[in-house]
Formats: C-alpha cells, structure tokens, sequence
C-alpha cells in the first residue's frame, strides 16, 4: 500500500478529465444515498452529465458495521454525454471495513480510495471478516489510499454544538463530501442551500452539516492530502431548462403532467413494495395537479380502485413491482374485459418471490406479456432511463385512453433510483391527449360498438342521463348483453387482439438509436439496459467497429419494421437482458430470427465492458 | 350530475329489461323488486347510481337494473366501488355481494371498506351457501353442514356478518330478509341516508342448493318467536303480541325473558347511535334457538365519510399550493444550458 | 317436414351400425345431464365405447324457455375406438323449443329428432324466438320428426302415484331415455339398479321414475313410431376391467391413487370454481384413502395451505381453473423459492376474466408457463383425455416429488366434464412413488445442497431433530442461508431452472401417436384436442392421406426429440389449439420451426371435420 | 414426534445464530429474546417447533429461531401455517406478522383462521407503520398521521386488532408490549395452552419510522395511567396504587372512575372465559386517553380446534369406510372385456 501523504507546498495541480465515476460506500445508517444525491445534483448543476446507482440492501438498518449492511451509491459526472454510472470508480470513499471489503473490487486500479479510519477498529475489521487492517496489509497495494479520520474530525468541528454525540457523527458524510467536491472542483453552494431548505424547521442542523461540509472540504485543500485537483467541464448537453430526476420522480411527474393534458383526473391507487413504493410517495404530493392517491389494502384492491375510477371517468394508474404484478393479473383480465384506461406501472426488482428486492432486473417481462388467463392481451412498454420515464408515462397514457386499454410500462430499480439530468419541458410543449367521452344516447350504439380507426370502444362517465350500461367479465355482445353464442365469443376474443396488434400504427416504427443498416452487429434491447448498450455501441464504433444498436420501448405490440431489421441482422444480433433471455424467446418467435443472447441475473446492471467484450466475441467469430 | 329537476321514477324504470336467469323461486327475485322500487322512491337520477358486484348468483344484480353497473371479478366489488367513490363522490355507489364473494375471498376489502368509512352501500344476499358453483358450504354456513364439498359435514364455525362489519369498526349496519319486501325497502332507504358505509345483510333463500336456510326467520310462524325488530328508542320485545323480551344481566350477559311491562331496569332499549359499538356487537350475534334474530338498523353513528375527507384534502392542497405545472416539472433546482 | 308415423304391423327391422351419436338438450332443470349421464354409462356397460360433451349454461337455472337457459348432452357410442362425441348427431331429443332452436344445427341431414310437443306452447315459442310452431312449418325438413307428448304422457304413466305435479314433470327425462334405450337395443338394468341406489332413501321417486323409464321403453316398442331398431355392438376395446370416468373424477382418483402409492398424506387446499369444484367434491370422500380436504377462503389461501402442507411433509395439491391460476401466481414463486413438492391443477375455461366459464379452452397455456414474476421455472403438463387425467396427475406428483417442485398439470372443461371408459388400473400395476425424507443430521450439509442427479433439495419434515431449517422467498444460498450475493443469486436462477430444464431426462421422448415420420403432414396437439386430432389422422390416413399426429403431454420442459420431429416437418405441421396459437408461439421460439395453426376460440371442442378440412386444404397447398 | 424425554433447553438454544438485522433499538429484538425465553422454557422439543411469517421487518422472525421455519410471502402466513397445522397437527405452529402484514393485505386470512379456530399461535407485532418498505401508515396508524405516503396525513381510522379478531369469532385474544419482557413471556404462554387460535397483538416501537408510537403505554410513568392489567376475577384497577377503576353503566357504556373499594357493583371484574365475546369486545378498542389500554388476556374460551375437527373426520372415515383402493378405483359398476 502506498499511503499518500499530504502534497508539500504550492498549489495543488489541476486536472481536467472527461469524466469522473465515483462510489460511495458505508453503513445502511451512514447516509451513503443521501451523499451521493448531492454529490450528483451539484454535479448536474455544474452543467455535467450525470448517471447515478443507488445500491441498498434489503434491510431498514442492518447490523452496523455488517457485509449485508453495506449501502453503496455509484455515480459518473462528464463533460461528455453519460449514460451509465459507469464500470469502475475513480474514487472510493469507504466508511468502514465492510464497505471497503464489499466495493473495493469496483475500484479501479490506481484509483483513489478515501477510508475513514476512526472505524478501522478491531471489532469493524472483524464483522467484515479482516484478520488484520486492510490499511496495514498489501491487500491496498496499487491504489492511492487515502486514511482521514473522518469520525474524529468531525466531531472536532462540531465541538462548539451543542448536538448529541450520535447526532454530529451522523454529519460525517459532509465530511467526506466536502473533501470530494474539493477534490472534484464542485461548489458548494448548491448543498448549502439544499440544507437550508431541508432542515428549515431544525437551523442547529443545518448549520451542523454545513460547518462539517466546510471543514472536509477545507480538510483537503489546508492538508494538502490530494496530489490533483480534477475538473469536469460542462458537458455539450442540448439546450434547455434541466433538472436531476430518478425513473420513480419522473413516473410522478409524469402523472401531472397527463392530468394537465388530459383534463381527467388521475386517480393512483397503490399498496407500497419496494422499488415503486416512492411513485406513491411523490405522486401523493400532487393533489394541486390533479393527481389523487389512494393507498389501498393490498396490490388488488389498489388496481380496482384505479379501475373503479376509470370507470367513474378519471385515469386509473397502479403502480408495483413483480410480486404486486402477480396479484394483480386477475383484475387485469377485467380491465381487457371492460375495455378501459388504466395504466400499469411495474418497477421490476430481482425476483422470483422475494428475491433480492432492493435489486434491478428485468425478470418480469414475460409476466406482463403473458400473466393472465385466457387471452388477455395488453399493450407493454418499457422505459429507457430515468428521465424516460416521464415520457413513456405520458406514452402510455395516451395510448391507454385512445385504444380504450389496459397499459402496462415496465420500469426497473436501476431506473427508478438512478438520477440524470433531465430537460425539462415546456407544458406547451407537451401533446394534449385528447379524451372523448360518449354523452348523447342518439347516437350510442352498444357499450362494446368500436370505433371504425381504433377498434376502442366508447368511453361514457357514470352520470350521463340515457347511457346507462354494464360493463363486466362475462362475455359481451357488442350492445353490451352478456353472450355466450360461440361465434360471438370467437369474433370478440380476436376484435380485442386486433386493437392492441393495431396500436402498431400509432407508435414510432423500428429505427435504429446508433450506427447504420449495413453493420456487422447490431445489439438490441429494451428498458433500463439502454444506456449502458448505447455508451458500448458508441464505444465499439469509436474503435471503428461495424455495430448498431436498437432500443424498444414498446413489446407489444411490437414497432412495424422491426421483423425486417432483425432479419436483415438474423445471426449477427447480440440481445442483452437482465434475465434468462425473455425479449429474446419473444422475437425468435414472432420473427422467426437468430439472435444470441447476453444474460446476467445478479440484481446488478450491465458494465458497458461485459457489452462490449461479447459484441467484440460475436464479431470475432463472424468474421 | 344533472341539475334538472329528478324525475318521477317507477319500479320499471330501473329494470335494464334484461332477462332475469336466477332459479325460479330464488329469494333474489324479491330483492330485486324491493331495490327497484326503493330506488324509484329514492328521488336520485338514475344515472347516478352505479352497482358493482363480485361473482356469484347475487352479483348478477347489475345486469337486472337500468343504472351503471359493474359486473366485477369475484371478491373484489368494493375496491372497483371504492375507485368509483373516490374518483366520483356525487355518485351513489352500491355494491351487491354474496356471502362467498364478501366474506369468503373478498372477506379483506369488506372490512377494509367499513374501517375506512367509504361512502358505499353495500348489501349481502346471504343464503348460506355458494349457489353459482352448485352448492358448496360458505363461511356463513352452519357448522356440520353437508355440501357438494363437504360430504361429512363442514367442520368451521360460520361468521356472523354483521359482528366482522362491526369489529372492522362500521358505522352503519343493519339486517332484514328477502321475504320481507317493506323492510328491506326500509333498510335500503335508511343506508342510502347514512353518510359513509352502510352495510346490510339480507337473509336470502337459494331454493335450489339450501333451500330453507332462513325458514326459522321468514317463516310466518316461526318468525314470531325468533324475530326481534329493532326501533330506535323501543324495547327489544318479541313473540307473541311483544310478549318477550331481552334484557341484559348486570355481568353483561344478555338473556330473553317474559314482558314486563317495561319495569325491568335491564331491559334492552334501542339505541342504534350508541358511539360505543360493544351492544350493536352484542346484538349482532344473538340467533335462534337461544335468542331471536334481530331485524333492523344495529348501529347507525355518524363519522366523517372517506370520500368526503379525501376531497376536502385535495381541496386543501389547492387553495394552499401552486398549480403550476411548469414549476412543478422544475422542481426546486434547475440549472439552463445554453 | 316428414312427420313420422308409427311404423304398421310385424316387429320394427333392426339394423347394425358402427357408432351412435345422440344429443339430448332441454331446459337447465330437465335433468338432461342426469339423462345423458345414463345414456353414457349405459352404453359403456353394454361394451361399447364412448365419448361424451356435457353443455351446459352458466346459470343454475336460467329461465325456463329460454335460449340461454338451454342445457345439452352429446354422446358418441360406437363398437369401434370412439375419440370425440361426435360432429354432428343421428338423433336430438329436444325437451321445448329454445331446446330445438339452439340445437337443430347439430343434427344430421336425415337424423331422428324427438321433440316434446307438450312444451311446443305459444309461451314457449315466444320464448324461442319462434313466431309459428317449427312441428308446423318447413324448418324442420329433411329430419325425421317424432313430436310425442312427453311431459302428458308421463304424468299418465304416474297417475296412481302420490307426487306432487311438479316432482312427476321431472320424470320426464326418464320417458325420453326409455324411448332411447328402445331405439338404441340398450338394457334397462344398469339404469334401473343406479335408480335403487340413488334414491335409496326415497323409494317412491325410484319407483317413479324406474315407472316412466319403463313407460318411454314400452311407449317406443308398442307405439311403433320408430322404422328401425339400432344395434351397436361391443367396441374392441384392450381386455380389461372397465369403468366409465369424467376427468376430474379420474383426478380425485389418481390423487388417492398417489397417497398409495407413496405413501404420503395427499393435502387439497381448493376454492371451488367451475370446471374444476368437482375435483373438490370427489376428493371430499376419499378421506379414508389418504386424501385429506380443504375449502380455503380463496384460491391464495388454497395455495398456501397446499405449500404449507408440503413443507410439513405431505404432498400439497390445489385444483383451480384461470381465474384461480391467475390469483395463485405469487404463491406459486414461493413454492419455486422452497422448492418443495406441489401439485398445481388448473381445469381451463373460456377467457379472458370470467369469459365463458362453463365452456372449454386451452388458453391458459401462456399463463401456466409465464405467469409469475421473476425467473420462476416449473414443469407444465396437460393430459389428453379424461382417463388420461388420471396418469398424468400421477406422473405430475411422481416428477414433484421426486425433483421437488410445483408442478403444474392443465385439464379444461371438455375433459373434466367429458366420461369415457377408463380401463381401471390394478393397484399393484401401479408404479411406485418413492418419497425420501433427509433425517440425519450428520449428512445434512444445507437446505439447497442438490441431488447431483436430479438437482433436487433435500426434503425434511419439521419434527426431525436436529435439522431445524428456515426457507422462504428471499435469494438463498446453498446452505440455506439468505444471500445477497449477485453471483450467488445468478448461480441459484440457473440451478433451478437446470433442475427443470433436467426433467426431460425423466419423462418420455416425443414419438408420433399415429403415422409415419415421412408423412406428409403431421398434426401436432396437446391437451384435450388429442381425441378430435387422433381421430381426424385415422380417418384421414383411411383415406389413404399420409399425415401423422404427435401429442405433447408434457409442455415444460418440451421432451426429447421434439425437436428434430418438428424440424423434419417445418412448414408441413398444423397446430390445432383452442386459443389463439399459445404453443404455436412456444415451439417456434424454442425449434425456429414454421407450425400453421388452427384456431378456434368458441368454448366448444374441435369437431373432426374442421380439423380433417384443415389437414386437407394444408396437404393440397403444400402438393 | 419424538418419544425421548424433552431436553432442558436454554434461551440461546432458540437462536439460529443468523446475524439479526433489525435496526439498533427495533422493538423486535426484545419479543425475540422473550419468544426465545419462552420457547426454552415450554418443554416441547425445538424440532416440534414450526414458525411461520409474511413479509416485513416483523416477519424475518424465522430467521433467527433456531427452529423449523418458513418466511413466506405477503400477508399469507396464515395459509401456510393453516396447511402446517392441518398436515401434522402434533407441530407447535407459530405465525409471526405485522400490522402490515396481518391486516392490510392479509386482514382475510387472518379473519379466517380466527374464525375456523386453526391452533395457530399468531403475535402481531404492531408498530402502526409499514417498517421495511420505510415508513408508509399502516391500518393501525391513528389517523391523521403523516408518513411517507400520507403528506398531508392519513384520513382513515385504525383498526383495533383485538376488536378484528373478536369480531371474527377469536377464541383468544390478549394484547402485550415489547417492552413488557415478563408479561410477554407470559402471554406467550399462554397461548400456547390454549387450544385452538391464539392472537396476540403485541406493541411495537419501530424507532426508526415511528418513534414513540406506544409511548404513551410502555413509558415508566405514562403506562401507570395508560394501562389497565386484566387478571382473571380481578376488578379493572388501574392509576397510581390502583386509585382508578372501569365501571359499566346501565346502558352498557363504559366509564373510568375513582376506585371505590369495589362497592361499586357496576365496576367491571375481568372474567376472560365469558363465552358472550361483548365484554372482551368493549376491552379490546378502550384506549388512551379517555381509557387506559387493557394489556393481558381479554378472552379465552375453549372450543374445539380445527384441527382437531378434520382428523376427527377421517379417523371416522378411515373406521367406517373401506380403504381398498381397487375398490375405490373400479367405482360402483364395472364391466370387464375379454
Ligand atoms: C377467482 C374466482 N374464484 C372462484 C370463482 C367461482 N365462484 C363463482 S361464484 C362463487 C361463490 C359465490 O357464492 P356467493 O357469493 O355466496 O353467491 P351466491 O351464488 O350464493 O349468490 C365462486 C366460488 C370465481 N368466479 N372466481
Ligand atoms: C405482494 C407484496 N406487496 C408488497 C410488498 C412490500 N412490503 C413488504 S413489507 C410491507 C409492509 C410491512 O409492514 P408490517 O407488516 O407492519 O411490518 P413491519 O415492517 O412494520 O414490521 C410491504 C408493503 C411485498 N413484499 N409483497
Ligand atoms: S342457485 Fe340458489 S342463489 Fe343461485 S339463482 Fe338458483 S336459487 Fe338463487
Ligand atoms: S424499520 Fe422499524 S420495525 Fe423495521 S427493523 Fe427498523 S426499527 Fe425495527
Ligand atoms: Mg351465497
Ligand atoms: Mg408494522
């Protein structure tokens, strides 16, 4: 191990780089998320790009000190476009052993690594599974280690306070991000006023974390401790108003946003389950715009709700992850019965059953395709990145309301916690979303009569004299009787399969996100896997390599022109999913194509790196 | 809603016309009648009634009355009820279940509904048994009961209905029968007042798969002795020309005894908005042999309805907060790129 | 019209045929089940064999007269092997008009049609939908028409009995059969001693109804209204002992059949749902064949008492239709999680929601593969035929216990319903189930430590001491410890689907149930089309055709071989599926192979005609 | 079962050696240490042990007994551990839940195996908040309450978890705290000598969501006037040297008044084996601060077990019907071909 000691005299060297990917890492209790959320918005507002992997375990606060305990929180700030959290950190701030034992595999070589030392004692190094301190050892050997004792210092600067002992060590987090944002050149300005307006009803607090923030960033420029101070520039992001926004934050929004376009309320019925819990959360701060909350009993009774309500004329929205999913299948065979809105946002998590529930995947896409009895077919769509969330959320809202439909959108915990900047948009930028509700009897035909472009049925609110009508999962005729005639079973079973094959055409064909028709490789994916496939395509390409990518954001029905792409690329079409291959069964299916698939089921996302080795393999052996 | 003056409705003005497929005989029938002609009398328009129900013989309701209707999933009226409710508070949202579909799996969302006081009315044709699947034992069933299911008897004791509506903390329940056409119509009337949820149960026969169920109770001999009718503010007598009557011994054990004329300081006297629920409990399992059947409103109290704090909340948030949509998509901290 | 007049003088001519077809159709409370029941059992007895379609409506007693209310019965006897109940019927027995109108397209050009001309009242005529008497005008041309006063006739024939009015009408049934029995040369006794057994309690309703029976019988001899008497001889059936069966009844069966022969308690956790509530009824009496009950609240509870009842050592099973499969979905992931034996039985129906729940489907298929969330593998079988039920029920727990996991087993309504003779199994042929319990601690290396061969976990009944164990939803590792660990969670996600995916190696390859592998056609099937598929590639290979038929009874994992079958005949298969191509999706994802399907979505089985016309008009293209 | 002698265990022999990870301070850990305590102190062997959970911080009891045991899904520990039960009726079966977990989505299994009285032995812990999903109000929060989900406060009332279970038919209810290692203990024990269900609502203090929700019961001076103990034949004392006391009124209302030396003939004397559920009833929802909250057994009644009941029925069977399974293969009427 080489322990850096403080650089002697002058000022310390400024360096510019393209972007930094830094990981924080500490007990479930040290306000790793938190740290790391500043970390990323102070970068955002720097102007940088910026993606961000939250990383918690399962449990509220486990055992201090602990391997399970350990909370991570990865993050890539640039000068350049940035769509992952990147591969592996520049920086490591380790809090304790545990953290250091469980990340410091994700620490580049040579790169930096901050500990605090005050929780390198014996009774830490043993619940990490040490015999010895790392900080002792060679194990360290070829990074630039860097031991502060955090904990001490911090309690130092809180001397004249009058906070409890617990209450300023739980302020060590400034600490180390004020020493990061010395080292990475960020201001603090930002923080501080994020401080004011958190703890506006506590002053002592924010002004403890404040004093803590300052001293570690004064730690670091007065002790000299780094050899180089780094800079990120602004990076060439499109012009515009921009925020930093998680998938969960952007889902919410997303439901004012439909509210004001559509003039209908949207009515959110949900039961908490982790990664989906905070759309509830967020979205029960909008009742100003039209967004009502109702946390039910449990994942049926919150999407009956919804659907009651879209019955009643709001936009029933339900929002869960793939054990919610699962209860929910035989209310969704319902709404495809009664042909109504409703709008079905799961937030994917490692599975089966309980899974590695604080985890990403992307395990439940055969469940929203399939999980109902009898045939049930419903529109899905997948978000891409945090900030597509926002859109695939309005996507699917409209697509909800004019095919008279069931939507399901597929998010995941990658997305749902990870944060980017995001371009705000203009509301009058946004399209309206047209809503039209039958009122005259004259010229009511039968609840389940189609429109001649949609094949969606007419949509009339509970309230309006003369349409009075039932609706309900026995068979229907199309006035609306219940019928059990063969033929009209047959004829309605195939007229709800031909509305969702005919949102086809009201969705962006198939095109390609990089490279050309001609390539040697295109990649293909769906949902969060799109940045780390784009960044991998655009690196390949940049080695001059022949590889295109795809992304789809709608599984079914599937985009037209996809079937000839895929088989203009049969056998030299690499598909990687955070599963056992269910996108790829899917479109060997309907397109009779070869396509190799890239699977990983570890609870974690894609490294560009384990992309683009297989892309390089799959061009090897074509070639 | 419409703000023309309502019209003037008969009993046939809520029949949707649709051919009625219940068992000839089946007490539903009666119901049917007596929720037309309560509704017609009601003074609502029509189409601002909504009816959902879950699957089972009972919970074809909807497709009988000429109003908007649900024909749900099994179990699971009062969530689609509750969407409904929420999202439309000026609708008259009335949910009709069996005692299978209300209390065998859709037992959760039936106390769900009375704990948060959600202004839906909701009856339950209870007949004992589960009539649409032919014939199995339901959790209302009498222990030993020999069904399709259960060839040797069913070995669970039956839920009270009533008593699960007042241990989830309802407001407003109450019993009548289908043969008694006037008093159903009473109870319907009088759970249409009540703000909040109003549960009823209706002792109904299914004449093919428990035929007879309630024959204690409706028959016109028998009801003499096992019938108590609650007013408010009366005596609990029965039997013969009132000549019972029930009172309560002071270790708060009830007992039927002979009419006094009223002299005994125990006697139970109705008083269906007691705020403490413990004799509308008491009453709501008292039953033949030992006792008679209470018929009429157990409790009625006032409490604030969920619809009506769930809007006063959204109402709340937009006098006291901006409505602005491009701030809120801003949030607090935005940063421009040029 | 030709109304028939009784036949003059001398006995009536008999005439041998190879195969009856009857249907029998009323209102819901004619006893036409009952009657067709006796016809079936009847006709099996006298050694014939058989096929039945029970129709009935989803109401209990829709109203009397109407169409919807009307209830139906088709059986197909035969002296030759009989796999369907028959296209289009010889005689109709029609009880009231709506009986007629609904049924009339069944019968044969030239077939006999008996109608009880009591009911053929104005009232009930309207109720129909007639607006004059179809005994009166033209429609019924070309039939051989028999109006006889049934409902007088039998009200005479019970004259000198105490019954009420309304308890005599409900004889009638019997008059009808007796005339059938007359008609069709069958025995009285079986009917007559099932009477004495029925009504054992109520002598004066079996002598009643045995009078009305005799009564039709003699009604038909002395009358002479009928020109010919058939005769079906024996059927040249495997020897054997014989027994006629419905699917569910071979279910209940097989699940004694299973305690047997492993010699666990067998736990049905059950909600009761139409088709499959019948399950739970037979079950219900084989308490002192080791089959214990259970009517749970609802289908999850039903489930979780299944899986609960496994992990205590028994064999949980849970019968259910879609709307139950849908619910249990969650539970389900559970039971993948423990990885403990569980037999999952889901009797399909018409779809989607509550759809046509007293018709037949296959569309469940999708929903039993993929309808949990997260990688969550199970095997999937469906069985073929009524009497089929019964093996595969066995093969489904033989294959739970012995790889320790859910397993799910697909029937639908045409075969639970459906009776055929069913050769009855000598106990003693029986294969045995072996159940092996881990008790010793010292061998005991961790919950998930797998079988080599099988990849199984060890099974141990709480009460053992010393190998106090904890399992659940969470990812474990192999000692049974919760895990975190990407890797581990990856290695677990591969385990338990190689430990499915292995099963192949235990269950028979694919081979062709009738043909040649050089056919030209071959028609693949699974489920309950086996009968109408087999019986199309006999007749059409009669016909000199060359096609071949092969049935999957296993669905996942797919058996051996299939694959190189398909890929010899890619582009000449038909899929014959009561949906709308669910396996056709899975076999051309799986083997790249192009299938045609045929599709029919109407709550009504495949009739050989349709199947044969589309094996025609495929053989003629590809010619 | 085994038939050696039951060994003496200790409290460690209980723990599974799993590292525990609640948060430091979480309420659970001392209902583990008490269940721990009591289990060695029970004699039944560890092997006979079986405990059953849902989903939540509550429901990773399992886990750390060093028992036999299942963490299920959520809200359906009841069926699993009602399949147990059913299977091996010799199995101690315990079903560990919160208030999440066993009232929100599992509130019907929950009713159910109350109703069927299945000898399961359920403790509820109630923190009034959904722990592990971070702080979401829960169907116990008082309302009002601002949590994660609930900005502006939460608007539906509490359940009372005694009054749920009584209304659904419990046969023993009893209500504890974490904090109340020794009353624990001995409700703990108590239930397991009762035949038959058994629901103990044990409070909780989540310190990290919802700190303090039970201060007003567990702390050292609030508990004096908050609490009222229920001992069997004990008049309701409660305050400082026992200075208070409950009372029924007439009309069945309760009352808190200064205690009397028992004069008082209206003063209630807790009798938990009444088989009339009112009175348990009328303890289960008094609370703070118009009452003190009655901590101990509110009913224990005997009645037969479940479980009891469906052996009961195929030992019947298995004595009065044949077990031939050739018999029972080939069915009333056969035929046979040559
Ligand atoms: C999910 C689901 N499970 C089971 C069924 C089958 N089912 C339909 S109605 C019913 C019971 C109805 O009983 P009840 O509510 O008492 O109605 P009744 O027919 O007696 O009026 C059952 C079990 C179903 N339709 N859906
Ligand atoms: C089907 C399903 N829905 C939702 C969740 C998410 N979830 C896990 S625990 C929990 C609530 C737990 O509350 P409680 O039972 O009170 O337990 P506590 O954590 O407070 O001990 C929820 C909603 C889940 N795991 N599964
Ligand atoms: S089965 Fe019973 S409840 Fe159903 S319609 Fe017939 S009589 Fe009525
Ligand atoms: S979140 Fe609350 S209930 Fe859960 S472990 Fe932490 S303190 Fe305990
Ligand atoms: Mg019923
Ligand atoms: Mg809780």
């Amino acid at each position: 191990m080489t322990s850096q000691s403080p650089s002697q005299g002058g000022t310390t060297p400024r360096q510019r780089v393209e972007a930094a990917i830094i990981r924080l890492a500490g007990d479930s209790g040290d306000g790793i998320q938190l740290t790391g959320s500043r970390m990323s918005e102070t970068s955002a507002l720097a102007g940088n790009d910026v993606a961000t992997l939250p990383d918690y375990p399962a449990e509220i606060r486990a055992p201090a000190g602990t391997l399970p305990g350990v909370s991570g929180f990865q993050l890539q700030f640039a000068s350049k476009s940035v769509l992952t959290p990147g591969d592996q950190a520049d920086a490591l701030v380790a809090f304790n052993p545990a953290a250091l034992r469980v990340n410091l595999s994700g620490l580049k070589q040579g790169g930096i690594l901050i500990v605090n030392s005050d929780a390198f004692d014996a009774n830490n190094l043993r619940k990490a599974g040490y015999d010895h301190s790392p900080l002792e050892g060679h194990e360290l050997e070829g990074f630039r280690v860097y031991p502060v004792g955090i904990t001490s210092i911090t309690r130092q600067a809180l001397e004249q306070t009058d906070l409890s002992l617990r209450a300023k060590d739980r302020c060590k987090n400034f600490f180390a991000l004020g020493m990061l944002y010395w080292l990475y050149s960020r201001p603090l300005e930002p923080t501080l006023e994020w401080l004011r307006r958190k703890f506006a009803s506590q002053p002592e607090l924010a002004e403890a974390n404040e004093k803590v923030l300052r001293a570690g960033y004064n730690y670091a420029e007065t002790a000299r401790i780094f050899q180089t101070v780094y800079e990120v520039a602004h990076a060439p992001l499109p012009a515009g108003l921009y925020r930093s926004l998680d998938g969960n934050e952007a889902i919410a929004l997303a439901l004012a946003a439909v509210a004001h376009q559509s003039g209908l309320q949207v009515f959110l019925g949900s039961y908490p389950i982790t990664p989906a819990s905070t759309v509830l959360h967020r979205a029960g701060r909008l009742k100003a715009h039209g967004v009502a909350t109702f946390q039910a009993e449990d994942e049926i009774a919150a999407v009956g709700a919804a659907l009651g309500a879209s019955f009643a004329g709001a936009l029933g929205v339900t929002s869960t992850s793939g054990p919610g999913l699962a209860l929910k299948g035989e209310m969704l065979g319902l709404a495809v019965m009664m042909e109504l809105p409703l709008l079905v946002i799961c937030v994917q998590r490692g599975g089966p059953s309980t899974g590695l529930p604080t985890k990403t995947e992307q395990a439940d896409l055969d469940i929203a395709l399939h999980g109902r009895h009898g045939e049930c077919p419903m529109p899905v769509l997948a978000a891409a990145s945090p900030g597509d969330c926002f859109h695939m959320v309005f996507e699917a809202a409209r697509l909800a309301i004019r095919h008279m439909t069931p939507v399901i959108l597929l998010s995941d915990g990658y997305i749902a916690n990870g944060a980017e900047p995001f371009r705000v948009p203009a509301p009058e930028d946004l399209p309206p979303i047209p809503v039209h509700f039958h009122t005259d009897p004259e010229t009511f035909r039968g609840a389940y009569v189609r429109d001649a472009a949609t094949g969606a049925r007419p949509w009339v609110r509970p309230g309006t004299p003369g349409l009075e009508h039932r609706v309900g999962g026995l068979e229907k005729d199309a006035q609306g009787a219940v019928s059990y005639d063969p033929e009209n079973h047959e004829q309605m079973v195939r007229a709800r399969a031909a509305k969702i094959e005919g949102i086809e055409s009201d969705i962006p064909p198939a095109s390609l996100e990089e490279g050309e028709a001609e390539d040697d490789l295109l990649i293909v994916g769906w949902g969060s896997t799109w940045g780390a496939i784009t960044q991998a395509t655009r690196e390949l390409r940049q080695q001059g390599l022949k590889v295109s990518s795809l992304h789809l954001r709608y599984l079914q029905p599937l985009p037209g022109g996809l079937g000839e792409i895929l088989e203009q690329h049969s056998g030299r079409i690499l598909l990687p999913e955070l599963n056992r291959g269910q996108l790829r069964e899917v479109l060997s299916a309907r397109y009779g194509v070869t396509i190799e698939g890239l699977q990983k089921v570890q609870g974690q996302p894609f490294r560009v790196s384990e992309i683009k080795a297989r892309a390089r393999k799959m061009l090897e052996e074509t070639r | 809603m419409s703000s023309d003056p309502v019209p003037t409705y008969k009993k046939k003005d809520f029949s949707s016309g649709l051919e009625v497929r219940w068992c000839p005989g089946c007490g539903d029938y009666s119901i049917l009648n007596a929720v037309q002609t309560a509704f017609a009398a009601m003074g609502v328009p029509r189409e601002n009634f909504v009816i959902v129900s879950g699957i089972g013989c009972s919970s074809r309701f909807p497709y009988y009355m000429d109003t908007y209707g649900i024909h749900g999933v099994h179990g699971r009226a009062p969530t689609l009820a509750t969407g409904i409710k929420l999202a439309r508070p000026e609708l008259d949202v009335w949910v009709v279940t069996g005692d299978g579909d209300g209390l065998a799996i859709g037992g959760n969302h039936l106390i769900h509904a009375m704990r948060r006081n959600v202004g839906l009315k909701i009856l339950m044709f209870n007949n004992r048994i589960y009539g649409l699947t032919k014939g199995q034992y339901s959790p209302t069933s009498e222990q030993g009961k020999v069904t399709a299911s259960t060839p040797l008897g069913s070995i669970d004791p039956p839920f009270q209905p009533l008593s699960v509506a007042l241990g989830a903390g309802a407001t407003f329940v109450a019993r009548t029968a289908d043969r008694f056409g006037k008093h159903l119509q009473e109870m319907i009337r009088r759970a249409a007042c009540h703000r909040g949820a109003a549960f009823i149960e209706v002792l109904q026969n299914c004449n093919i798969f428990n035929n007879g169920a309630w024959g204690q109770i409706t028959g016109k001999q028998e009801r003499i002795d096992n019938v108590v009718y609650l007013e408010q503010g009366q005596p609990l007598r029965f039997g013969e020309e009132g000549r019972r009557a029930l009172i309560l011994e002071e270790c708060g054990q009830p007992r039927a005894v002979e009419w006094n004329d009223g002299g005994d300081p125990r006697l139970i006297v109705h008083d269906e908005t007691r705020p403490e629920p413990s004799m509308a409990f008491l009453l709501s399992h008292l039953a033949p042999p030992e006792f008679p059947l209470p018929l009429g409103v157990l409790r009625d109290v006032p409490a604030p309805a969920f619809e009506d704090l769930h809007h006063e909340q959204i109402r709340r948030a937009e006098q006291s907060e901006s409505n602005d949509l491009a701030e809120l998509l801003a949030g607090p901290s935005t940063w421009t790129i040029e």
